[in-house]
């Protein structure tokens, strides 16, 4: 669970199936405040040949569908979050990971972290972006002309989120 | 307990969660994924190959030998794709 | 000088007074494409307490002040942008650096990259950011209550660079 | 050629820009920069811990053994503090 936030602490979890208006949130996080020195974004997004060399018939991708465990995936993105809090002197962070249909070109995930360095907001969102890939309970189904098939997870994604440990969130 | 599944584990046993009550000699996810494995076709089709199928206890990542006493709810489902 | 940019890739250096809108970047580098996986934004601001711990009088800080080369700012952040090609595969990168007067909170400096997958686009954000601090000709004049001061370079800032050299850009 | 000087070096010499014809015996940056020095007070002052000041030829960033020969700008400035 969080930790209770000092005060000007913002940070934010959100499952959605929504689209998410990344400017917005970076202002949600940075305004009327000036101990922000480095604001990093990611953002993920649907590729036409996302795992296009594993696509059995080579076709292009039409769609990716999300599958979520509604439970549990807000709560394991809390716990990343409150992991990169131990790690990093953050002032605020925000991760928005999308459900549902969502085609190339459509963004899948925001993480947003804000720290008085630029050190930090960069290892805290790659951080979170690494174990969110291993650990966020979400499964990506592609939609295909001839085929659908689950997204098989990569062993290079273990790989970056191992890279981060020494204790494991 | 209740019992969900995720994904392609969902699709091959065919449902998206269940009451289990399972036999008191069934202590640990992997016993558990075993005992399941027995229900039927679809079953053992989703746990055939048991290291590649993940568990949530209570909403946690849980390994194959953590203990399921006292669980309200335990997901099974295929490595995590989401980001 | 940068290379003749394949068709669809975008690359963008602006050396401004004016503020920026990091959506509108992100939108002019990923708008219209489905082949971009990863967009990760940087953006640097001005903290009210920058370099406070070398203040001398301790007081907070109300403006600073970027001179910069002209002739040469732009010149030497498209090198690095070129060399941050050469190290990853990036479909899109924005720089935009200001200068003149610039008070807490506000937008000093943006860098945007775009690529297939998320390691490069983290990778050459972060590269850009630190060979930037050492290399682009710009200096920081703090105005405070009482004094006003060039800030001096540090030397984390130039070991930050240096992890990226092995063929120094 | 042109001189040009930023931040604190500007200030302590007072002035932006000027042209300056160096001797022939005047060949690096290094020895530019002591040339200069010995102009006057605040160039002496600007160039009083020479290795702290940095320079750049035809705008880009050069040693303090680079060759000044056929150079149309050179500048000098104190460690870069942007982004």
């Amino acid at each position: 669970m969080p930790v209770a936030a000092p005060s000007g602490d913002r940070f934010t979890v959100r499952i959605q199936a929504e689209d998410f208006d990344t400017a917005a949130e970076i202002a949600a996080l940075s305004a009327g405040r000036v101990d922000i020195g480095a604001v990093v974004t990611f953002s993920g997004l649907c590729r036409a040949d996302d795992a296009g060399d594993s696509a059995p018939d080579g076709s292009r991708l039409v769609a990716l569908t999300l599958e979520h465990y509604p439970g549990m995936a807000e709560e394991e993105i809390r716990r990343l979050v409150d992991e990169a809090r131990t790690r990093w002197p953050l002032l605020g962070a925000t991760v928005i990971h999308r459900h549902g249909r969502i085609v190339p070109g459509e963004n899948i995930v925001l993480v947003v972290t804000a720290s008085p360095h630029r050190g930090a907001a960069f290892e805290a969102a790659a951080f979170l972006m690494d174990w969110l890939k291993t650990r966020a309970p979400f499964w990506k189904l592609e939609e295909r002309a001839e085929a659908r098939n689950w997204v098989a997870a990569k062993e290079a994604d273990d790989a970056a989120a191992e890279r981060w440990t020494a204790g494991t969130p | 307990m209740k019992i969900l599944y995720f994904a392609w584990v969902r699709e091959r046993i065919g449902r998206e969660a269940e009451e289990v009550e399972a036999p008191d000699e069934v202590r640990t996810v992997a016993e558990l994924a075993a005992f399941l494995a027995a229900r039927g076709e679809g079953y053992a089709e989703a746990f055939k190959e048991p290291k590649v199928v993940r568990a949530a206890i209570d909403r946690r990542h849980a390994r194959p030998d953590a203990a399921i006493a006292g669980a309200r709810e335990i997901a099974f489902f295929p490595p995590m794709t989401g980001g």
